[in-house]
Formats: structure tokens, C-alpha cells, sequence
């Protein structure tokens, strides 16, 4: 498939360097699943669904900044929707994330709730500035929030939300959010990990399983068509939260 | 049941499907595990002196009959995949290191600094700027990086041509006197896309290379224009996708060959090649050597 | 409606889609067909001195993404083929003669004896003896061929390129010195297939052209390459099946473009692409002129 | 498509020079349907279906001989089935043929039969010894049969039969054989044109509609796609019975 042309219709800003870009028609995603966003010009990168026609984006560096700043009427190429997405498992989920990493979840918890599942969130932010979809995640039920600096909620990292829940009571634990997080989760709840799907994040080139770029240690996991939801029993097993590759292929360290 | 296994270019292969160079050979974990799907052999991403992070994307588009790339050769240098290739090793295949310079001396410094089962010499990506076939099309630098590779390396050397010239024999020929231990044909077909709705060249490096069904026919010509005027093996490669496919390219006069674009299926491509290999020959009472140019013999 | 007329080598279209040479073009009926169907030109099979039969068959595979085929040049000669061009002519679209020869002369005499729109010179069919680009890989060889016809007709002359060679742009200006008034790019990449049951080759000749969807990309890059050095204009030919399709080879530089494996799904074509092409310049508030090279302009 | 492997089963001797082969597999063509049979390393050529796994081949040059020299056991490459065949109308139809140009219509006859139709023939042969499916014929219903020398049936041309038969009466009339002879025929029953299908040769390269060698004055129809089968009121008004065009593409006289 050759990049699809979508017109972004409409942007909404969430925090100070996130936003929301609505696109002129929905391709079907399942939760969890991704596009590659072809900035033209520029760079073509994968950004996960927040919604069935929506993508939220975090001003990082080049390719973000330049899709961030694209107004209404712009237009974008796409490939998607990509990859495997969240398995919805039972009727009493627990969605658990940080940052940017919230979007797939809340597009997630608002399928499981049409459905018929019990929906509680557990979602952090650095200070009250960058807490988004705060509405969206209280709409679907129980929601703890932390912040780093105590701003809004609990004081902490997510990890700190933990306490006030018992893991053994949900059907299904669903994860994303920067890579050190969400290994500090997994870590936490080894007890739970059969029932934990994780949605990650490594360096993707061709996005259709043939560059090799995104494979995952020590099983070689094409992240890009058989992940980016991965269970957390494999992760257990594998480099996540320890090292990752960039661009050359070359390990680095796992940042954030 | 038909023995596959085969020796090739320096190599003893337990079957003759391998994957070829900038497939899934960016890590060790991924090689090895193409060798536990049952690949024969595995090459590795192409590796240079230096590390590079490759063009920007899109990398790849998918077209009408295949694939579309411009990965820019993205390798964390030679060096630091050494570790990746040990791992890659515990797969039980032969490991195949693909490396490329802009010169005879660069080719030859990689050759000596790396342990690999063999070398394959990436004379031909149609997309790097300095590197592939902007040496690879003068038959004099075939000849030149293949005899200075040989000289350095305590292992097999393979010469990957370019189908992007006039005459591919020519190309084939500088290898074997340069010393070459096989060739391999093709590389992809320099090839572009553009997206009608804006303008744009798809690739973030406007200009890339076509892979995948859409050339497997040229790909088998330039095998069998090959074979029939070299002395060493041709291990071929281009469009591969089924063991049809693959008894058509050892036809023409492979004696292996390799497995990229057709990994869009999943790891599962190799046993079903294997398989399908096996039953065919089964079926005509046929020795897997006894394919090798049979298309030259009948014509 | 906007207008798809267009000025490109000397000849004024109707619009951009002609039938391209050696596709239904060995009569003057099918020729004219073509142009009552919508054609905004047509070209004639390949013309030569003497009439050939062509080689024996299968002249024609179907492969998996596009067509293979090794006619051979089968025609009449061009003494015989005059009236098929009056015929065509009533068409009422131009009528371009596909010529070919084995040297300058050759070439040139078919030039003076013939009366038609505009000469194509058939410097690029990679399967026949002593013609096309046996000749057509050598720029020295495109000049001459090219200034011998330019100072024997008394029409515009285009130069018609093959692919199979490292640079196309060379053999593009080598045409444009001998005084082309526009180049063809691309004819079909050397090619083969063999039958697996009986490991003989398929087509009669052996080697073939592939031609069709396969090798879109392929001359979508040639034609950009060329775009981007010649002054004279570039006609694009080459999987050309809908109007994305010539939309794309027109933002890659093309001026006009040719259909040829496409006529596999009949005559109607013509009507799909020009309707696809009016309705995409209304949507994009464009002029057909703004198109050419787009993709030049956009990277 | 590439050539299908078809071996074959059996090899029938019709005629001196006619030979049926029965080939290993049913491909379900249409009667009037032909394939392009490859004799490998020698070349390929027409041949109409006379059955539904079965071809009839008159050796007449190179690759007609090399055709009917092969045994049981032997492979050709198929492409086919391919064109228009013959369509089926009315309920009492009339089967004119000379030579091996019957080898399509007992084979449509046979169908025909079958679904209920009422079927006489007239087929035309030059002596007795080039009769051929005689037994299908006459199974099939009220028989014809003329011979140049008179050996059987009625002295001289097809047409000669004609007299016998009242063409009004029949709801189709199928044609195949000798153009000369189809054009005859056809000349002699111009007021009933509208209600015959001839099943026409010309020169076939590709057979798949693109190289334009198989093409019908004045119209450009594509024999190999759009006929072989062509109503007579077409070939009325075209070059058919006055010249046709060999491999050079050029014009030369119609024989037979
Ligand atoms: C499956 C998946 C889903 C994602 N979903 C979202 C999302 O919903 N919202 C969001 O804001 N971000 C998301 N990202 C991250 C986003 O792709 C990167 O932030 C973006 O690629 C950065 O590009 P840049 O040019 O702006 O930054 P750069 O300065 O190039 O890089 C910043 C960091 O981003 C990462 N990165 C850069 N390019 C890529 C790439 N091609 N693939 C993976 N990581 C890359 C690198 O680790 C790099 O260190 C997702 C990533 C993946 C793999
Ligand atoms: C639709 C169609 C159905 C046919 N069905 C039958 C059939 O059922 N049985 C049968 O015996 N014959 C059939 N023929 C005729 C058969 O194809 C020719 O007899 C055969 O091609 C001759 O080849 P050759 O090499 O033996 O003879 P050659 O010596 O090459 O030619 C003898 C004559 O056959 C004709 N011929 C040769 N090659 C071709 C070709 N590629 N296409 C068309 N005509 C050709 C030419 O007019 C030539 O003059 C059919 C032809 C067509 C077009
Ligand atoms: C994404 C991608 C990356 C490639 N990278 C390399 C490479 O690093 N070195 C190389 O020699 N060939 C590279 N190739 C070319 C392949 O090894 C192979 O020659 C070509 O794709 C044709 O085979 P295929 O049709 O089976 O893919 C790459 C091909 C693709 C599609
Ligand atoms: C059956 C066939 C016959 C052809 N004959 C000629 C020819 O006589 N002269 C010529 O210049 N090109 C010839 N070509 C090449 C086409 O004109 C065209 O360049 C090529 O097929 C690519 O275009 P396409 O993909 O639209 O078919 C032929 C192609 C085919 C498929
Ligand atoms: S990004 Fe290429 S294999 Fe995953
Ligand atoms: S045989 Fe080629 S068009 Fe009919």
C-alpha cells in the first residue's frame, strides 16, 4: 500500500507540546495499532491511534515538530492502520500509562466501555501543564492520576497509583508509556504479567517486517507486524527496559 | 526424502534458500532466528566502516509487484556487530557478512577486521551516494575490490552485482578474476514512486530500489546469463517467493538462492521453499544439482 | 472541462495518452481503433527494411505482475506498411511510425520512404539481432541514428530508449545532440521465464522485454533522471494501466505517455485514463502543463 | 498465465494426417474456445477444443508435425482455455463444417445435445479416408456428409449440402472449417447471416489481444480475444474470404 493522502481536519491542543490532529476519515484501527505518518519533505514516523480517525502528537524533535505544527487543510501521507493491537481479554480492565502513551489507552478504554467492560485508569504526568485526556479517562470510570511534582493527584510516578489498586482484580492489565515506566510497572507486577499487554516502542524503518530495524532481543520479535502490543511475559524475557536500538541499528540506552 | 544441502561459493549449505542482505539482518537475534525458521544461510545487514543512521523515510513503499526502498545502508559499523553475528551464529547456519566501502582499501579494512563465514560484497545498492553500484558498474573496481577482499579475508568472498547496466556478464566476469568466490544476482532495479496527491518522490530518498515479484524475471535472465559464461557459482536472488519460484531461478543456473522481499509473509517462507523443493524433486526423480542451468541445457 | 491538448515533440495531441509501439498497431484498422477509442495518438509495430516474420513462439508469457515477450519485430517493411498508415490516419489521431534498422542508413532510408506524423526510432528492443538496443546502448551509436533520420524525414523525429543500460540520461542527451525532438523512455527490460515442468525457457527467443505493471517504477525513475537533464521533451511509457498511473510518470516529467501491456484489458482504456485525468485536474484546480515534472519541483 | 503442464493421455488417429490427443486434465472450455499450444522448443499455435479435454491436430508445417509426432506420455504447455467461444441458441441448431474445422462443433454439438437442443450437421470432407468423427455426428442427430471425390455422401463442396436443408428452419447455424469454404457458405446464406457464428483462424501470436497480428478489417476485431467465434453479419463486411495476414503481419491471399 502506498501512503494514503489524509487532509487533517481539525487541531486541538492537549498540552504545550501535544496535540491532537482529527484526519478527513477513518481507516479502521484497532486500539494499540499504529500509522506511519508521512511528514512530507521531512520524515515518516509511527504514531499510535488515539481515536478511530484521531493520532496525538509530542513534540520531540524534527518530524514531530514539523507534524505538530501543521494546521487544518494540511495534508499528511499514511500507511496504517499497522501492527497488532490490544486483545480486549474479560469485562474489568485496568489501563495503565504515562504521557503521550495515554492515547492508545484511552481510545482502548472507550471500545472496552462500548463493550460492556468495567474501565479503571491509572495514568501519569509530569505536572498538571501536561496531564491530557484527563475527561476521556474519567468518562470511562475510576481514574487515578499522578504527577511528578504532586501538582494534580498523587505525588510520583505512575508506580506510586499502584498502591491503591489490587492488580488480581482486573481481567487484563493494558500498558504504554515511556519505556523505563512501563518496565518499572512490569517489574512490580511479575505476579500479573500473563495478564499484561504492553504497547511499545522501538526504532521503526519499513514498518512491514523486513528491515530488521525494530527486532527485539533475544527472540528477534518484529515489534513492527507483531507487535506493538507485546505481552508482558515476553517482555520479561527479552532487552525491553534495558537497551534499545536507534537509527543505525546500533544498541543505546532506554530513555525515559 | 531429496537431499537439499549444497556447497556453495566456499559454503556447505544445508539447503539452498538463504536470506539475503538487509533482510532482517539488522540484529543477531534476527539472523538467528531466520536460521531456526530453516534458512540455509543468512546474510547480514551490509555493514561499512562507520556507523550511519540511513536515509530518512519513508525507507520503503509497498508497490504494485513489490517493494519500493531507500534505506541508505543505515549499520553501526563493522565493529560493533561483530557481538551480533557471534549470536547469529548460534542459529546453526552459516553467517554471511554483507560489507560495503567506497573503495578497494575500505572494502579490504572490514574484511580483515571481521570474522564471518563468508563476505558478500555489496557492489550494487543502486542508493548510496559513494557506495554499491557507483562502483559496482565499472567492471576494473569489480575486479579490484573483489582481488584487494580476497587478499584481506580468511573466508569466502561472494560479489553482489548491480542488474543496472548493460551487461551483467561483464560484471561478473571482473568478479571471478578478481577472485571471486561466487556472485550474487541481482541487487535491486533503480526505481522511483510518486504520490499523486502532493507531487512528492515517496522516498524520503526520492530515488530507491525495486524488489521483490515485479523484477524476478530479470532477475532470472541475469542468472542465466550468467551462469553461462562464468566458472564459479551464481547464488541467485530477486522475486523469490515460492519454491516454484526458487526451482525456476536454480533452472536458469542458481545454485542458491536468497530470500528478502518475500519475508513480508513472515519466517514461514523458508520451510515452505524447503518443502516445496523437496516434493518437487521428489516427483521427477530429480537430484537438487541436476536443476542447476537446466534451462541452458534445453534450449 | 480542462483541456488535456498538448504540444510534445513537435506533434499537437488531443491529449496525452497514445498507444505505444508493437501494441495493436500491426494494421491500419487496429491503429485507427485505438484512436476512435480515444487515443491521443498512435504508434505503428516497429518497421523495418525487409519483412520479417519475427521469432518463433511463445512469442508471449504473462507473468506475475506484467508481460514478457520476444515477438521478434515481425513486420511487413515499411513499403508495405504506407497504405496501414493512411488507413490509421483516418483515425483522426497523429500517426507515429516505430522505425528500425541495423545501422545510420538503414534508419535513414526508411525515414525518406515513409510518410507519417512523426518517426519513433526503435533504438531499444533488448531481443533482436543487430537491432533495437544492440544499437541503442551506445551513445555514439543514439547520435548518429538520431541526425541520420533528423536530416532524412521530413517529421518530427523521436528517439525511443531502453532501460537496459547504467546511465539512460547519456543515451537522452546523445539523442538530443543528433537533434531529437523528443525521447520514449523506457521499452521493455531484458527478461525471462522459464517453465519449471520441463526447465526449458519459455518464450521461442529465449530473452524477452518485460513490460506492464512491474516496471512502472522503473520507468517512473527513468523518466524523472531524464527530465531532469534534457530540454527536449520526455514521452513516458511503461506500466502505464490508469490514470494514477499516468498522472504519476507526468509529475516524474513526462509530457505525454504510452500504453502498452495495459491494452490486455481492451480498448477502453483510453476513455479510463483521459476521464481520470480530466477529473483530477478539475479536482486539483490544475492546468495538465503544471503536472509535468511536479515531482521535480517537489524534492 | 503461464503454459499449464498437460500430458497426454491418449492419441487417437482420425485421419491420415489428423490426430486426436486427449490431454490429462479438464480445463472447462467453452466450444469455439481455443488454446495456444506450446510444443516445446519448436513453437505455439492455435488449436480449438473438439472436446473437453481433447484437441484435434491436422499436420500441416513445422509445429503440426512435431505435435502429431508425439505419443502418450508426452507434455505440451497449455494456455487456455482462450477467446469467445460459441454461444448456444434456440433449440434446433445446424452444424456446418469441412475438414478438421468439425473437431468444434461435434464438440459443441455434444453439448448441445445434452442440453436439449435438436442437431443436424453438414460436414464436408475431400474423400473418404479424411472423414472424421463420423460416429459423433451421426449420434447426434440427422447427418450430412459430402466428399470432393464423392466418395461418400454427396459429390463436391459443402455448400452442395445445402440444398438439402431448409436454413430457415433452425434457430442457429454454427460454422467452422476452410475460410474459402466458410465464405462460401456464408455468401450462399447472406439472409440468414444474422443467425450464424463462424469460428474464424488468423494469424495468432500473442493470443491474449496486444500484438494486434490477429486483427479483422476493417474493424481492427481482435480474433484472438474478442472472436475466434464472429457472426457472420460481421464478416460480411469485412476482409474475411478476401485476404488475410500471415507472421509478417502483412496481406496475402486466403487458401482453402
Ligand atoms: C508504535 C509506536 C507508536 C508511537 N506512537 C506515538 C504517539 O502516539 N504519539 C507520539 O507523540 N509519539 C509516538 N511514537 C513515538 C514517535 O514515533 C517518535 O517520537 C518520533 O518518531 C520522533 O521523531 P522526531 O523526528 O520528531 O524525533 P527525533 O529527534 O528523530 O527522535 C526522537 C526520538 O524518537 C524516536 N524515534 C525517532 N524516529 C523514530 C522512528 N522512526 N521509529 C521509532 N522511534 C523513533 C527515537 O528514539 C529518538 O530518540 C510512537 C512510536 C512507536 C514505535
Ligand atoms: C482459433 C484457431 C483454431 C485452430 N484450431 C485448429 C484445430 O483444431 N486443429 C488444427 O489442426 N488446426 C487448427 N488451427 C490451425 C493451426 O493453428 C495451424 O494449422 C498451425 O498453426 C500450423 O502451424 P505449423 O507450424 O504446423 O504450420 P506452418 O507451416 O507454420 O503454417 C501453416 C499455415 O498455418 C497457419 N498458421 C501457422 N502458424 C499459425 C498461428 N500461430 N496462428 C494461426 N495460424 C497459423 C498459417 O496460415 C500457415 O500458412 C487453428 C487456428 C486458429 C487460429
Ligand atoms: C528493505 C531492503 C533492504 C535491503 N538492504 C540491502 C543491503 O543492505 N545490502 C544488499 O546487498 N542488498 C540489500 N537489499 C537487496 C536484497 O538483498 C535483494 O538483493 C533484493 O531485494 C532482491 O531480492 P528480493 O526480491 O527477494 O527482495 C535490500 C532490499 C530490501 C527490500
Ligand atoms: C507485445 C509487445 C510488442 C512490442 N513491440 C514493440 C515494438 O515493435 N517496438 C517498440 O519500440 N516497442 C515495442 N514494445 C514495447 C512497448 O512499446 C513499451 O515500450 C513497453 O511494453 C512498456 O510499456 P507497457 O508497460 O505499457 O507495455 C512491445 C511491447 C509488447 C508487450
Ligand atoms: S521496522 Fe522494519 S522490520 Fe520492523
Ligand atoms: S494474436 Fe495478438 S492481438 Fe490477437
Amino acid at each position: 500500500m502506498r501512503p494514503l493522502d489524509c487532509v487533517i481536519q481539525e487541531v486541538r491542543s492537549e498540552a504545550p507540546k501535544i496535540r491532537t490532529l482529527r484526519l478527513d476519515r477513518e481507516i479502521d484501527p484497532a486500539p494499540g495499532q499504529y500509522a506511519m505518518i508521512w511528514v512530507r519533505g521531512v520524515d515518516e514516523i509511527p504514531m499510535s491511534f488515539s481515536g478511530p480517525d484521531t493520532i496525538t502528537v509530542q513534540e520531540v524533535g524534527i518530524a514531530t515538530q514539523a507534524l505538530f505544527s501543521l494546521g487544518a487543510g494540511s495534508s499528511i501521507g499514511l500507511r496504517g492502520p499497522l501492527g497488532r493491537g490490544f486483545v480486549l481479554r474479560g469485562d474489568r480492565i485496568l489501563l495503565i500509562g504515562g504521557g503521550v502513551g495515554t492515547a492508545p489507552l484511552a481510545f482502548l478504554g472507550e471500545q472496552a466501555r462500548r463493550s460492556g467492560a468495567e474501565v479503571t485508569s491509572l495514568v501519569g504526568f509530569r505536572s498538571s501543564e501536561e496531564i491530557i485526556f484527563e475527561t476521556r479517562f474519567e468518562a470511562l470510570g475510576d481514574t487515578i492520576i499522578t504527577t511528578d511534582d504532586g501538582s494534580v493527584g498523587i505525588r510520583g510516578r505512575v508506580a506510586e497509583g499502584l498502591k491503591q489498586l489490587d492488580l488480581s482484580e482486573y481481567s487484563q492489565i493494558y500498558l504504554c508509556g515511556p519505556e523505563l515506566m512501563m518496565w518499572d510497572i512490569i517489574s512490580r507486577a511479575r505476579l500479573h504479567s500473563g495478564k499484561i499487554q504492553a504497547c511499545i516502542n522501538r526504532y521503526f524503518k519499513c514498518a512491514v517486517g523486513v528491515c530488521g530495524s525494530c527486532c527485539l532481543d533475544p527472540e528477534g520479535l518484529r515489534v513492527c507486524v507483531e507487535g506493538p502490543v507485546v505481552s508482558a511475559d515476553r517482555l520479561l524475557e527479552s532487552e525491553f527496559g534495558r537497551y534499545r536500538r536507534g537509527p543505525t541499528g546500533g544498541r543505546g540506552p532506554c530513555r525515559g | 526424502m531429496p537431499s537439499l544441502s549444497v556447497d556453495v561459493g566456499g559454503l556447505r549449505l544445508k539447503n539452498p534458500v538463504m536470506l539475503a542482505a538487509g533482510i532482517l539482518g539488522t540484529t543477531g537475534a534476527s539472523l538467528r532466528r531466520a536460521a531456526l525458521a530453516g534458512a540455509g544461510g543468512v546474510v547480514t545487514k551490509s555493514l561499512g566502516t562507520s556507523p550511519r543512521e540511513g536515509h530518512p523515510g519513508p525507507t520503503v513503499v509497498q508497490v504494485e509487484c513489490g517493494l519500493l526502498n531507500a534505506m541508505g545502508l543505515p549499520n553501526p559499523s563493522y565493529r560493533e556487530f561483530q557481538e551480533e553475528i557471534e549470536i547469529a551464529r548460534t542459529g546453526g547456519a552459516p553467517v554471511v557478512a554483507s560489507i560495503f566501502g567506497s573503495s578497494p582499501e575500505e572494502f579490504a579494512q572490514i574484511a580483515r577486521g571481521l570474522k564471518a563465514d563468508a563476505f558478500e560484497l555489496n557492489l550494487s545498492c543502486p542508493h548510496a551516494e559513494n557506495y554499491g553500484s557507483e562502483l559496482g558498474r565499472f567492471p576494473a573496481m569489480v575486479e579490484a575490490v573483489t582481488g584487494a577482499v580476497k587478499a584481506a579475508a580468511d573466508a569466502p568472498v561472494w560479489v553482489k552485482l548491480t542488474p543496472n547496466t548493460a551487461d551483467i556478464v561483464e560484471l561478473g566476469l571482473a568478479a571471478q578474476r578478481g577472485g571471486a568466490d561466487a556472485v550474487v544476482a541481482i541487487n535491486t532495479l533503480k526505481a522511483m514512486a510518486i504520490d499523486i496527491e502532493s507531487g512528492c518522490p515517496i522516498l524520503g530518498n526520492g530515488l530507491g530500489g525495486l524488489s521483490g515479484q515485479a523484477i524476478k524475471p530479470v532477475a532470472v535472465r541475469c542468472i542465466y546469463e550468467l551462469a553461462m559464461r562464468l566458472e564459479i557459482p551464481v547464488i541467485g536472488v530477486g522475486g523469490v517467493g515460492s519454491w516454484e519460484d526458487a526451482v525456476e531461478m536454480m533452472m536458469a543456473g542458481a545454485s542458491a538462492v536468497q530470500v528478502g522481499t518475500a519475508m513480508l509473509k513472515g519466517y514461514g517462507v523458508f520451510e515452505e521453499i524447503t518443502g516445496g523443493l523437496s516434493r518437487f524433486l521428489e516427483r521427477k526423480s530429480l537430484e537438487l544439482e541436476e536443476l542447476r542451468f537446466m534451462a541452458g541445457r534445453r534450449s
